[in-house]
């Protein structure tokens, strides 16, 4: 995985692509956390645009990363999920955790 | 009842097979054309079912999952998902939304949640120390008949 | 020697599953990142076979078709399709370019000729009245090892 | 199939598309062989621009043209075919029998 991200003071956008399972996640994880750690961004924010699938696993990960967000008193946004993605996102209440554009 | 169409398929409980077992079954459905939101929400329960075979059923160990998919008249298909694994004690309790054995990490405890609102059907059969099976049926809208 | 990764799959002997049969397989050697080249000599390889088993070795009946696919160190693939339809009397004929048993018809007799010279291995194993089995391998350049 | 046919007074050009197998074959040949019927064309132009494989069915397919258009005495040319699918042409000899552009 080599996932191209952009970040400015604030924000630190995360350009997600291609299928979200539990198979992928791990490493999707990984370097979501790494830039975090580099950025200490206000706001992650996740770009959906490019993903084709995605399963619970993928809730999973924007969970995980809302937590730790969280503990930087920052938020997470997602964008420009497809209709697929928000349906699994809705089911799992994601809405209420995550500002979804 | 004997389906029109039917196809087994084993694969060991490695992670990469998750893309397989999807588009295994999304390939062998395209004969009944699909839409767009039927092939999305049976790839996404299948993927969900197969991922629980090998991330609880087996945890790291390597054993066979067997993934069966038939066609019956009207666009009626029957997806089974089997495994030798480990089982589950309460099949209640793991069915509720949000429930996780693995709360730490990073499973959201939806799986089970997700199989019941994207396909038409969900039962569970599981046994302790034996393994589980998931049987899920989903009507497509029919745009064209399997061929017989 | 236990291959790294595995996949058996079985299913009728109906036309519509000749390419279900391909998508399986090329999704299924996705993993070792094949190269379009690669993945295009292997669908057509397995078209051949399955098609054989279902014209010639099921004619019109239904049967089941079993193939399996195994990954092996170093990019080693080996697939296997078997039927237990009217098997060959004469291999070695069969497998002779432009021979067919149904010359009236649109069947080239180049079926083995493709498997032969698209794949790095063919093996036929057959017996009259009991089915057929065909056993080819490749060799993939690799790019990227099967993960553990 | 509904394939798209473009026919002058001399040629008649089929454009074939997607997957060529046994499967699909025989509905590919009886829409041909009713064009021929209709049109009796010189040279029959088999366009394999858009298709994107093809087993030794499609072999037979063009094969069993050839010998139709031989019988009105016209020819048959093989057009814009990928070269995943020439070396299946190659492999059967095919341009011994058609012109392959
Ligand atoms: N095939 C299985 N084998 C053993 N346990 C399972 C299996 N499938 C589900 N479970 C149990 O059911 C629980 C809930 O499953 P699920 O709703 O998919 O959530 P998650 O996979 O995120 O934990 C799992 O945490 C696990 O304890
Ligand atoms: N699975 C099979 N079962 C029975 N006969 C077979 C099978 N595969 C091949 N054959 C025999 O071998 C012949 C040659 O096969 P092939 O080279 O693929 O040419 P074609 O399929 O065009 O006839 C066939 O015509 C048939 O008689």
């Amino acid at each position: 995985m080599a996932l191209k991200t952009e970040s400015d003071a604030h924000i630190l956008t995360v350009f997600l692509e291609g299928e979200i399972d539990h198979h992928i996640a791990k490493s999707i994880r990984e370097e979501i956390d790494m830039s975090i750690e580099r950025v200490h961004p206000a706001t992650l924010a996740l770009d959906f645009g490019e993903v084709t699938f995605m399963d619970s696993s993928g809730i999973g990960l924007v969970m995980g990363r809302y937590r730790e967000m969280k503990q930087l008193n920052g938020s997470v946004t997602v964008k420009n999920a497809p209709a697929s993605i928000r349906k699994v996102m809705r089911l799992a209440g994601l809405d209420k955790l995550a500002h979804i554009e | 009842m004997k389906p029109l169409n039917e196809m087994k398929v084993q694969f060991f409980s490695r992670s990469v097979n998750e893309s397989f077992a999807r588009v295994a079954v999304a390939a062998f459905i395209a004969q009944l054309d699909p839409t767009l939101d039927e092939l999305s929400d049976i790839k996404t329960a299948v993927s969900e079912a197969v991922t629980n075979s090998i991330v609880h059923g087996y945890k790291d160990q390597i054993g066979n999952i067997y993934l069966t998919v038939k066609i019956y008249e009207n666009g009626r298909i029957n997806i089974a998902i089997r495994d030798r694994g480990c089982g589950i004690d309460d099949v209640k309790t793991a069915m509720e939304p949000m429930y996780t054995s693995k709360p730490g990490g990073e499973r959201a405890g939806l799986g089970f949640t997700v199989m019941q609102s994207f396909m038409d059907k969900l039962r569970v059969r599981s046994r302790s120390g034996y393994g589980t099976t998931v049987i899920m049926e989903k009507m497509l809208k029919m745009r064209k008949d399997a061929e017989s």
